[in-house]
């Protein structure tokens, strides 16, 4: 027994390392995934302080909104491509009036309240999305439009190790467009003006509004930002299997993805992204047969718990002022 | 007042599974709407159906069943495992038939038992063995040809895709080949690629699925991905068309088993096509998904509503007949070559008996194979091993009466046919 | 006007401390337990029994739980839905090993069961806080949901890999099982909602609620007041995990009949947090309120088009019913972001000055 | 300096006027009365008053951040600069150069000290040069700040979070101040240092302020006119001089018994029934 | 007069969080019996000092004696189960809880009924809570707060919260009551009432008090003695005469005009 988890999957990683090497890959994808959705959460609650429950929903909502543009445009008659990218464009439109909504409807008027309101808040509307979104698309899954929007498909095999591993091309794409608009925004909350406000209302809202920064704009700007990297992230999982709404469960994957980088960090959200993807396929390779399963569902989680119990904060998250 | 028949619909389209409950919904909805429109309902009694969505969920299936019960229904079919369970000690109490067709708890084929359970054609015990035995076909003979294979089964890990799990020990012990597991939670259904790297490791020979909504999808899209051979590769009778179709060419030669044809190349269909689809009164998205693989799955389960339903008037001469009617017309159901030809549906599927003691059939499944737009069929009828299914069977309804105890013995009388 | 308490004078502390010092409170909470144990009972069909009333008073069990540990010690929790299920499980466990033994005692005695695992995982909350601590308790979530799904031992071998509920009966009267009436189940839910909820009750009106409340409103005070930080929370957890668990029990024997693993998912957690919020965090009649408005509301949005005979499809019954709840917990989040629980507050503030604005 | 003499020549113009507010909490509680008050442009007003009289509502009311609290504003109007502002949005108001400084400092505990003086500038439009050399500006007034400058305003001391909120306004260039309690804190020297820069601003920038402020003695040192508070109602307004000759005044709000100035040991308990009766 | 016993004594305490540092080699003590004031500009460390002493800060050297004992990393609720109460700056009272409530919780010490009869709610648990509500009464009726008795805190005047906090720490029963700026925000006459609690409170239950504050008027009416602390060192000890008089108080703290 101890045999079998101390020593046996480490013999195995050296014996077959291209099986290990294409763990780890795979980890690598599914953390930028992970990591992605993540970051939509981090966005808004960095900028509000709002724990955004409704990010999964927006993921699938976004995705399948342009999927329904996209019908309606070749149906129309346009080409695949210019189909595409108009459905694109009207999509990132959808998800700015989605983020006026929010804001006009549901943030300002609660503005100031604990957090644990504004995040039943986002309850309330993950349930009108789903709703609306059903009604609207119905309910049966739908196939991304990767390659009309020039996303790679196949993949690139590599003959190494004694093995053959496989790389996906729209894997590597969906790492590439992930780690570029993660930069992209850590620079901005650390370097801008706009940035710094950002983080002011994180942490009160009513001194932000009394130093006359103001509130609704912000808001509707992460928002809208948050709906873009849904828009994104729901294009890279949509072609990894199909757009319907059982997508949204996996945006309880992002959690523990979350709390690992600490709630209010960009970089924390790749970070943790990558320990939890990782970390979750190779328990899941190595150790999950020796009981009986399907420990990816907890293994995340018992991850990021490890860590927090090390620091409360996450890796990268702000540090929780106690002083009195 | 006139006199009607209350057939409720237990449906989802809504949720994480409405991709494959939508089309069956239309299925079993579009049939009866026809018996409605064309023949004014069975022997002349109208039928009142009407939906109730459940979204996959026990609770709100319980709800539903709750709902439905005053309104005397005569049967129910719950379209999910997880509901059906808690509805097996509760259909005889109200005198509601339950017709879980080729789902919920194997071992309610027993009729002594289970008076009030129906699951024809096949339970998910038999469509094992009859996957098995074509892979044995495939491996160039009889069924001693598993011994020294690896086979992989990959399934959502609830109560549906458990219920194999003492069959495969006993066989696996039994035939000599290795099983090789691989559980997907419900939340993980789109994320498969660690069950995925594992099958890359184990290499099985063959693959085996059990799945359910998006589960289905995301399997097939993985195993192209890996570069599993296709043709290994056989799932259970619940994937569609949708499911393969995501996965592009790769997904050619993905096999189901299945026991009813594909296509809407049938009368009966084409009477729907005429006075239901074509009057507006489906919700069909589409007219090519009439024909497809769920929604005639959806047409042969109400075909088995309906057939139990004449059979019930017939037997006792009413014509608004109640749930306890049906069970008794459930018992005696007998649809043979010729009756299929009155539907309209000769060829679409196998001749349906059951009896009193089996309220299964266990009937014969044929293989299909994804040929990049249809399925299509490619074996013969299989029969399941009902040597080895039948004693485990046996010893599971008696079991369950035992941890259930006091079950109630069977106390109705069986119409001896 | 009608609603004063001027002219109420206590002459004791006792009568002061009391639960509810009003007269009309008391006179009010008479006349629902009178329409609870008799009229509803009398008048109420198989269906308000069986799909509306016990699956409400067991939900609001489960919310008072969740209420201890969010509402009043202020650990938010995702993870009540699997110490429901630690007290199923246990329930089913202990009546199919002790099958002599009354199965009230086993649903009651299941909530200890809940109340230990509960603990072990409270144990980090010592450390981490907030929207943190919440994804810890995600972490009991999954993996219990795991055990329920892999320790097959739990379930008794069962194929379905389901627990089934054996008929059971109460001086003579079925009380679980198939032929259990309606009528039976909801009178036996609702005296151990009752009981449960008064012995809640006491506990937050006393020294260890108001401990509770002191960790939540500002640790750092409180243990500078002699509170031990983590004796408090294990507690809450304790007894939170408690009712959790005892509601769960009901809900599988009284309510369900049977349960897949996939009864104490993620989502029944997620629901009872929303009742615990719309109904007001740190009220216990706000428990109730949220379980009725979560569970209640959209069964009343299903049934209302058929009521009025509007011929709508069940799915988009459904939608609709997705999006008005989602609406009306925004718009109940704005109206008074404390939950119902202060609404009703707020109207009886509204009652004490009428009939002038205030 | 020439701006604000030329302003002493005609007094008239008012730079906040507030007319007959009353204000409700949670739509029930009823906290203002009907108050009005006028700051004049250039001008120090102070607002006295005991605990709970209004004070803090008031301000809020003025720069509109009471619906952050569920209270609104039922009946009167708020004119700003020749404006009505009752309807603006905080940050319209703010950069219509009314700011408000926060009773309890509420500062942006994960934010460093520059960086919290930097938000005050969120609404600035002038360019990094001049918000740069108002930052010189604010640490030249608090040397204390200029240390702990990367430190997370969080940790910081209470005295130090004071002056950081102090200094976050000021970055804002406002035209009018509304300072609530802002020697609440501070050590004596420091709480002089501010009146001193209050009077500075006011002096060199032409700033006006409104104050509410418990310690009397010097509110009244550095205003111009003042009102008392009580309940909710302005119970009496005078220019500061008047105030502080007032017996009431001297009695209640600077402590100054008949014979001067008593020592705290000394105060009878009798004294605090006074207002009970009253 | 025989010499008076040292209730508390701090020695040579030295304090830094990462680069900062709040306290450096301080020593002092406190006297049974005595009101000790604390004073120092903004950011000397006084703050600080008081959590030290009540265990919510270690100090990375030196020693605090209380009643004679050294305990090294004491908690803060041993501290309390000592007899050591406190008040904050930035006032700390559980918003949620009405005054009374927020009382009581000063009483959690002091009352021991298990679970089991909190449950039960009549019978002991009922005798016990009533015991001590009287306790409670009494201190309401000594700070004069009996109309806010059921007011949630959160919504009380910033002078209000101040007295239920000094309740809050009364209820313990303490024998050291250390008080951050108890007065701050606090008009003329508010104030006198405030010294007349801690008078009384000094001379007739003989508790011993540690004061930060910032009112020199009220510090050197009140105290016996006077520690004063500048950037975390200590800078002067004495009676507030001598304190008063010493050119580098003066310099660092005071100013001129005082
Ligand atoms: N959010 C609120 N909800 C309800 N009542 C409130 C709220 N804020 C303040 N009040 C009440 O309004 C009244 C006036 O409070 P305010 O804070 O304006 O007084 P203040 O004069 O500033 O007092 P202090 O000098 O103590 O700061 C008080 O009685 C207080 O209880
Ligand atoms: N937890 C902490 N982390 C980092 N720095 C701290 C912490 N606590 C206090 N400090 C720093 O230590 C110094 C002393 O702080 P302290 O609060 O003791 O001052 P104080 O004398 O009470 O001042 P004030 O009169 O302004 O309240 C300050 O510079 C403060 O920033
Ligand atoms: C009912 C079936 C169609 C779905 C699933 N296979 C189940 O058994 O639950
Ligand atoms: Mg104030
Ligand atoms: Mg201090």
């Amino acid at each position: 027994m101890l045999y079998n988890i101390f020593i046996d999957p480490f013999v195995q990683m050296v014996q077959m390392p291209d099986l290990l090497v294409q763990t780890l890959w795979e980890g690598l994808v599914s953390g930028v995934l992970y990591a992605l959705i993540a970051l939509g959460f981090v966005l808004i609650f960095k900028a509000s302080g709002v724990f955004n429950f409704a990010q999964g929903i927006m993921v699938v909502f976004s995705a399948l909104t342009l999927v329904g543009f996209y019908e309606k445009f070749s149906a129309a008659g346009f080409s695949g491509h210019t189909a595409a990218f108009v459905a694109l464009i009207l999509t990132a439109g959808v998800m700015f009036v989605l983020a006026m909504l929010v804001e006009r409807v549901v943030l300002r008027p609660l503005v100031n309240q604990p957090d644990i309101i504004l995040f039943m808040a986002t309850f309330g509307v993950t349930y009108v999305l789903i709703g609306f979104g059903e009604m609207v698309f119905g309910g049966d899954p739908k196939q991304m439009i990767a390659s009309e929007l020039f996303l790679p498909s196949g993949s690139v095999d590599v003959e190494m190790l004694g093995g053959l591993v496989s790389f996906q091309k729209i894997d590597i794409a969906a790492a590439v467009i992930a780690s570029v608009m993660i930069v992209g925004l850590a620079l901005f909350f650390q370097k801008t003006r706009i940035g710094r406000a950002l983080r002011a209302v994180a942490d009160s809202h009513k001194a932000a509004l009394s130093v006359g920064i103001s509130l609704n704009q912000i808001w509707v700007i992460v928002w809208f930002a948050a709906g873009l990297v849904a828009l994104v992230t729901g294009i890279m999982w949509g072609a990894r299997s199909d757009v319907s709404f059982a997508l949204e469960i996996v945006a309880l994957k992002a959690l523990p993805v979350l709390v690992l980088g600490g709630l209010t960090s960009v970089p924390g959200a790749i970070v943790g992204g990558l320990i939890i993807g990782i970390g979750e396929k190779l328990g899941e390779f190595y150790w999950g047969p020796l009981l009986g399963g399907g420990i990816e569902s907890w293994f995340a989680y018992a991850i990021a718990l490890l860590f927090l119990l090390y620091r409360p904060q996450g890796l990268f998250g702000d540090k929780i002022i106690e002083r009195i | 007042q006139e006199e009607s028949i209350y057939v409720p619909l237990f449906t989802y389209r809504t949720g994480p599974f409405a991709g494959s409950g939508t089309p069956i919904a239309n299925g079993m909805h579009d049939y009866l709407t026809l018996l409605n429109e064309r023949d004014g309902g069975i022997g002349g009694v109208k039928l009142i159906v009407e939906e109730c969505e459940t979204g996959y969920d026990t609770k709100k299936g319980l709800e539903c069943y709750e709902s439905v019960k005053p309104k005397k229904p005569v049967i129910v079919n719950p379209w999910s495992t997880g509901i059906t369970l808690p509805l097996i000690p509760k259909a005889a109490v109200d005198k509601i038939p339950v017709l879980s067709m080729a789902y919920g708890l194997s071992a309610s084929a027993k009729g002594d038992t289970f008076p009030w359970i129906f699951n024809p054609p096949a339970t998910y015990w038999d469509g094992f063995t009859q996957i098995l035995q074509y892979i044995a076909t495939q491996e160039g003979g009889g069924i001693d040809k598993l011994k020294g294979k690896k086979i992989g089964y990959i399934y959502l890990d609830a109560s549906f895709g458990r219920e194999p799990l003492p069959l495969i020990e006993q066989l696996s012990k039994e035939l000599g080949f290795e099983a090789k597991l691989y559980p997907v939670a419900a939340a993980d259904m789109q994320n498969q690629s660690s069950q995925w790297l594992s099958v890359r490791r184990d290499k099985p020979d063959y693959m085996i699925l059990y799945g359910w909504g998006a589960l289905n999808a995301t399997a097939v899209k993985e195993a192209v991905k890996t570069n599993y051979p296709m043709e290994k590769f056989i799932s259970i009778w619940w994937p569609s068309e949708d499911d393969a179709k995501g996965a592009g060419d790769g997904a050619k030669g993905f096999k189901t088993l299945n026991w009813h044809a594909v296509g809407a190349d049938f009368p009966l269909l084409a009477d729907i096509q005429k006075h239901v689809v074509d009057a507006g009164k489906s919700q069909v998205s589409g007219k090519d998904k009439v024909g497809q693989v769920l929604y005639n799955r959806g047409i042969y389960n109400s075909m088995l509503i309906a057939e139990a339903i004449r059979k019930a008037q017939e037997i006792t001469g009413k014509k608004a007949v109640t749930g306890e009617d049906v069970r008794r017309g459930l018992e005696g159901l007998n649809i043979d070559e010729a009756r299929l030809k009155e539907i309209g549906l000769e060829g679409f599927t196998g001749a349906v008996k059951l009896s009193c003691a089996d309220h299964n059939g266990h009937f014969s499944t044929f293989v299909q194979s994804w040929n990049g737009t249809t399925y299509e069929k490619v074996s013969d009828y299989i029969a399941p091993m009902s040597d080895k299914v039948g004693p485990l069977l046996d010893a599971d309804a008696k079991a369950y009466a035992e941890k259930n105890a006091p079950w109630p013995a069977r106390a109705e009388a069986c119409d001896a046919s | 006007m009608f609603y004063r308490e001027t002219g109420q004078f206590k002459q004791s502390y006792a009568a002061d401390q009391a639960v509810f010092p009003i007269l009309q409170d008391r006179f009010g909470l008479a006349f629902i337990l009178l329409i609870a144990f008799v009229a509803v009972p009398l008048f109420g069909n198989e269906f308000l029994l069986a799909s509306v009333m016990v699956p409400f008073l067991i939900l609001s069990l489960g919310a008072i739980g969740l209420n201890i540990l969010v509402g009043y010690t202020g650990l938010l929790s995702l993870g009540s839905a699997a110490f429901m299920g630690v007290g199923a499980y246990s329930a089913y466990k202990l009546s199919t090993i002790f099958p002599g033994v009354n199965i009230l005692v086993w649903i009651l005695c299941s909530g200890f069961f809940a109340a230990g695992i509960g603990v072990l995982f409270g144990l980090p909350s010592l450390r981490i806080k907030g929207f943190y601590l919440a994804v810890a308790t995600l972490a009991a979530q999954f993996f219990l949901q795991w055990c329920f799904v892999r320790i097959s031992w739990l379930y008794n071998d069962n194929p379905s890999g389901a627990i089934e509920v054996p008929a059971r009966k109460l001086f003579g009267l079925a009380i679980t099982g198939p032929s259990a009436t309606p009528v039976t189940r909801y009178l036996v839910v609702l005296v151990i909602v009752v009981v449960m909820t008064l012995l809640a009750s006491n506990i937050v009106h006393g020294r260890i609620g108001r401990t509770w409340m002191a960790v939540r409103d500002m640790d750092i005070a409180a243990q500078l007041m002699g509170i031990r930080l983590l004796p408090a929370k294990l507690l809450a957890f304790a007894v939170s995990s408690f009712y959790c668990g005892v509601s769960g029990a009901l809900m599988v024997f009284l309510w369900l009949g049977a349960a897949e693993p996939s009864a104490f998912d993620i989502k029944l957690s997620f629901l009872l947090l929303f009742m615990v919020i719309i109904g007001g965090l740190g009220s216990m009649i706000g428990s109730f309120f949220g379980a009725a408005l979560i569970h209640i509301l959209p069964i009343v949005i299903r049934m209302l088009p058929e009521a009025l005979g509007l011929p709508i499809a069940a799915a988009t019954v459904e939608h609709l019913t997705y999006l008005i709840v989602g609406a009306l917990i925004i718009f109940f989040l704005i109206v008074e972001p404390h939950g119902l629980a202060r609404l009703w507050q707020i109207a009886k503030q509204k009652l004490r000055v009428w009939p002038f604005p205030y | 300096m020439s701006e604000h003499a030329s302003n002493a020549v005609e007094p008239a113009r008012p730079m906040l006027s507030v007319n007959n507010i009353e204000v409700i909490y949670d739509h029930v509680i009823l906290v203002l009365k009907g108050v009005s008050l006028t700051v004049p442009q250039g001008g120090i007003v102070a607002i006295l008053g005991a605990n709970g009289a209004g004070k803090t509502t008031t301000l809020k009311a003025i720069s509109n951040l009471l619906h952050a609290e569920r209270g609104e504003v039922t009946k009167g109007s708020i004119e700003f600069d020749g404006e009505r502002v009752d309807s603006l949005s905080p940050n319209e108001l703010v950069r219509r150069g009314c700011i408000q400084v926060m009773e309890g400092r509420h500062c942006f505990g994960h934010l460093s000290i520059e960086e919290n003086l930097l938000t005050g500038a969120f609404t600035r439009r002038d360019g990094n040069r001049a918000i740069r050399d108002d930052l010189d500006m604010i640490y030249g007034y608090f040397p204390r700040l200029r240390q702990r400058r990367s430190s997370m305003a969080g940790y910081t001391s209470g005295g130090e979070q004071q002056m950081c909120a102090i200094g976050r306004a000021m970055m804002s260039r406002p035209k009018m101040i509304l300072l609530d309690e802002p020697s609440m804190g501070l050590a004596p020297q420091v709480v002089d240092e501010i009146f001193e820069i209050v009077k500075d601003l006011n002096d060199k920038q032409g700033v006006s302020f409104l104050v509410a402020e418990q310690n009397t003695n010097m509110a009244l040192k550095y205003a111009t006119y003042g009102y008392i508070m009580e309940t909710g109602r302005i119970v009496m307004d005078g220019d500061a001089a008047s105030l502080r000759d007032n017996e009431d005044v001297k009695e209640f709000y600077l402590g100054i018994g008949g014979e001067g100035r008593k020592s705290f040991r000394e105060v009878k308990s009798y004294k605090r029934r006074k207002r009970w009766l009253a | 007069m025989n010499a008076p016993e040292t209730l508390l004594a701090v020695d040579g305490v030295s304090l830094s969080f990462g680069g900062v540092k709040a306290i450096t080699d301080v020593s002092f003590d406190i006297r049974k019996g005595e009101i000790r004031a604390i004073i120092g500009p903004n950011g000397a460390g006084k703050t600080s000092m008081l959590n030290v002493v009540n265990g919510f800060y270690h100090p990375q050297h030196g020693r605090i004696t209380y009643k004679g004992k050294t305990r090294p990393r004491m908690r803060p609720y041993q501290a309390a189960s000592q007899g050591i109460a406190r008040t904050f700056q930035n006032v700390a009272l559980f918003r949620g809880m009405s005054t009374l409530d927020n009382i009581m919780v000063g009483r959690t010490l002091k009352m021991h009924r298990g679970l089991l009869w909190q449950m039960l709610r009549y019978g002991p648990a009922m005798r016990e809570e009533i015991e001590h509500r009287r306790v409670v009464e009494d201190i309401i009726d000594f700070l004069q707060i009996e109309a806010i008795r059921k007011t949630p805190v959160g919504k009380l005047p910033y002078g209000l919260q101040k007295r239920v906090e000094l309740g809050r720490a009364l209820a313990m029963e303490p024998e050291l009551l250390l008080l951050d700026e108890p007065m701050a925000g606090m008009n003329i006459e508010e104030k006198e009432d405030m010294c007349r609690y801690i008078l009384d409170l000094n001379k007739h239950f003989g508790t011993t008090i540690a004061l930060i504050e910032h009112d020199m008027g009220v510090v050197m009416d009140l105290s016996d003695r006077v520690v004063v602390l500048e950037y975390g060192h200590k800078i002067a000890d004495g009676t507030p005469e001598v304190v008063k008089a010493d050119p580098k108080v003066i310099e660092a703290y005071l100013g001129v005009g005082h």
